[in-house]
């Protein structure tokens, strides 16, 4: 039972891991998969924010009468690694629109009918 | 006292929270699923943000819950009836409508 | 309490995860996706990141969401049937699944004080940072201080994928303010939009400045600044507000923000000390500390709130040129 | 503090038929308001959660939840106006 109130939390970041993976790979828009991306992405950051957490610990802003912090340096890692996110999926959504006005598709498994346009 | 006090807003507050959620199931039709999530959201907020004022010690907490009730009672019921007005432009129909058209089909 | 609450909300997270896999409607995916951020979003205060759920709020669930509808209404909101198959797939997914199980069962327990995590350069941060730094939020302290190199890089990212989606994009040209749009009919919305736009923008202020004592920062409060902006050209039409703030302008705020932060390590080079180290802008090295993160976090802010007020122009710019033809 | 974590699961339930309701919606408006209520519960939820933790200064979090949701509402209904007339092309062609 321990076993499991231990780890459970790395088990379900896991889970998440493999739905935004499989989004990824079998996925044949464009959008979706980078709504999976994001997903992936997001279950990497809840891996960070579990290994920082301390049992009985609090946020770690300093205030009186607290004596265990929780480790504040996953979450610094983290913070930067969400907002690089987001600039790296709004890269990502610029591609795709551009990818439809050239190809006017998003599809995948369309455009190999349509390579002779390039 | 206070904490009494506190406490009875709490629960009153969850227990109209709770019943929001129920409606947006049990009502027929769109525009009641709205009402009764929007007025309940309101309500609910104005009490869970007053029980929680009363267990401050009345100082930047307080204050920062009395914006987040100001915050939310302009944004919740505004962002209701943009949405029920969207529903309408949109050509979705209440229950009584769709009734009496069926009506008018069936003659 | 904290662990019935972690489980409920991981329990939520993966049901609606499993919803974005199987739902064709590319509009409800990205709804969920909101979803999905608001919740893990629960999640990082319930494990005592505040600051990240601070950022993965307004960052992930706002500027995600919209970038991601505006792209929607873009390329059509109805995803087609898969061709793949979806054996080998799932095959990859289980195989990778399983050995990152398998990888866990050796991970050191969830929660425990022992953790290796926490005993390198931890236990430095949490017991001397509030003497050496000053300021009581060890998040601030080290993403600003110890880890000034770091934070700078990403800055840098930020400009640079700002820069990125301009040269695919473009921005909108400021006189083509003829095209009607905005939420013309919605009377109500736009009187509280205007309401609210002003505490907003003051909230992005508090966060900006208040970063040093509680959650928050210039990463934030960029974020939430141009989430003001980005309702007011909601509300009321991209023409409006590029008025009220230009792309030229954004251009050159992105990259004064950029420059303040450099900048500040520039000087602390001048003052002989090494790159990005406060302590020699006052005579106090607290103070000086203070003064540099500030000052920096400054330039954080600038350039978050001009990079993603740029991309938000460039995407908001294409919905409103496909309009036109 | 029992009232409080009554609450707070009750927040919670609500929070989980929301979810539900936008999961599982007869129009796609319904989902909206699904996902809207989601937004404001959680809000609250975030505040309540400060209190039953003991260190309720972190409400900020819970004021850019009630903006974030605000925004989320306003982009969706923009991109419905946005999208309403293209159905309506398509349609005329």
């Amino acid at each position: 039972m321990s076993f499991i109130v231990d780890h459970y939390n790395y088990w379900i970041v896991v889970l998440l891991m493999m739905m935004g993976f499989y989004v990824v790979i079998a996925a044949n828009n464009l959008v979706k998969k980078i709504v999976g991306l994001n997903i992936f992405q997001t279950s990497v950051f809840m891996m960070y924010i579990s290994i920082g957490k301390v049992n009985g610990g609090s946020a770690p802003i300093a205030a009186e009468g607290i004596t265990t912090y929780s480790n504040p340096l996953p979450h610094v890692l983290i913070l930067t690694a969400i907002v690089v996110g987001v600039a790296t999926t709004a890269v990502g959504l610029a591609l795709v629109v551009r990818i439809k006005r050239a190809y006017g598709t998003v599809e995948e498994n369309e455009f190999e009918d349509k390579e002779d346009l390039i | 006292m206070i904490e009494i006090i506190s406490s009875v807003f709490l629960i009153v507050g969850a227990f109209f929270s709770l019943t929001g959620a129920v409606g947006i199931f049990k009502f027929p039709d769109f525009f009641t699923r709205v009402h009764a999530a929007s007025v309940t959201d309101s309500i609910s907020t104005i009490l869970i943000i007053f029980g929680l004022i009363l267990r401050t010690d009345f100082d930047l907490v307080a204050v920062k819950l009395l914006f987040i009730l100001i915050f939310m009672l302009l944004t919740s019921p505004t962002a209701s009836h943009a949405l029920a007005k969207s529903a309408r432009h949109g050509g979705l129909l209440t229950l009584a409508e769709t009734r009496s058209d069926k009506k008018v089909g069936d003659d | 309490m904290a662990e019935i609450i972690d489980l409920v909300l991981l329990g939520m997270l993966a049901i609606t995860a499993f919803n974005i896999i199987f739902i064709k409607d590319l509009f409800t995916v990205v709804m969920l996706f909101g979803i999905y951020s608001f919740l893990s979003a629960l999640i990082f205060v319930n494990l005592d990141a505040v600051d990240v759920a601070f950022t993965e709020a307004a960052v992930g669930a706002g500027i995600s969401t919209v970038l991601m509808l505006g792209t929607l209404a873009l390329t059509g909101r109805k995803e087609k049937a898969s061709s793949h198959k979806t054996i080998l797939p799932l095959l990859v997914v289980c195989v990778t699944g399983a050995a990152l199980i398998y990888g866990t069962l050796d991970m050191p327990l969830f929660g425990d004080p022992d953790n290796p995590a926490h005993q390198h350069v931890a236990p430095r941060y949490i017991e001397d940072s509030p003497q050496e730094i000053g300021i009581p939020n060890m998040v601030t302290s080290v993403l600003a201080s110890y880890r000034a190199f770091d934070t700078l890089g990403e800055t840098a990212v930020v400009f640079a994928a700002a820069i990125g989606v301009l040269s695919l994009l473009g921005l909108p040209k400021r006189d083509r303010a003829t095209i009607q749009s905005g939420l013309k009919s919605h009377l109500v919305l736009r009187v509280v939009a205007k309401m609210i736009i002003p505490l907003i923008v003051l909230f992005a202020l508090y966060v900006q400045f208040h970063g040093d004592y509680g959650p928050g920062g210039g990463f934030q409060a960029g974020v939430i600044a141009a989430a003001a902006l980005i309702l007011y050209a909601l509300v009321f039409g991209l023409p409006m507000a590029t008025h009220v703030v230009p792309p030229r302008v954004l251009k050159a705020l992105a990259a004064l923000g950029v420059l303040i932060y450099a900048g500040t390590g520039v000087v602390s080079l001048f003052l002989s000390a090494n790159f990005l180290d406060y302590s020699v802008l006052a005579e106090d090295p607290v103070a000086g500390q203070h003064i540099g993160i500030i000052a920096i976090e400054l330039g954080v802010g600038i350039t978050v709130f001009a990079a993603m007020l740029c991309i938000f122009y460039a995407f908001a710019g294409q919905t409103e040129r496909k309009n036109i033809q | 503090m029992l009232v409080l974590s009554a609450t707070c699961i009750a927040i919670l339930s609500v929070m989980a038929l929301a979810l539900a309701r936008a999961l599982k919606a007869d129009t796609v408006y319904d989902r909206i308001l699904g996902v809207n209520m989601f937004g404001t519960k959680t809000a609250l939820f975030i505040a309540l959660m400060g209190f039953l933790s003991g260190r309720p200064d972190f409400l900020d979090i819970a004021i850019v939840y009630a903006l974030i949701n605000f925004l989320g509402m306003i982009a969706v209904l923009r991109f419905f106006e946005y999208t309403a007339g293209d159905e309506n092309q398509e349609q005329e062609k």
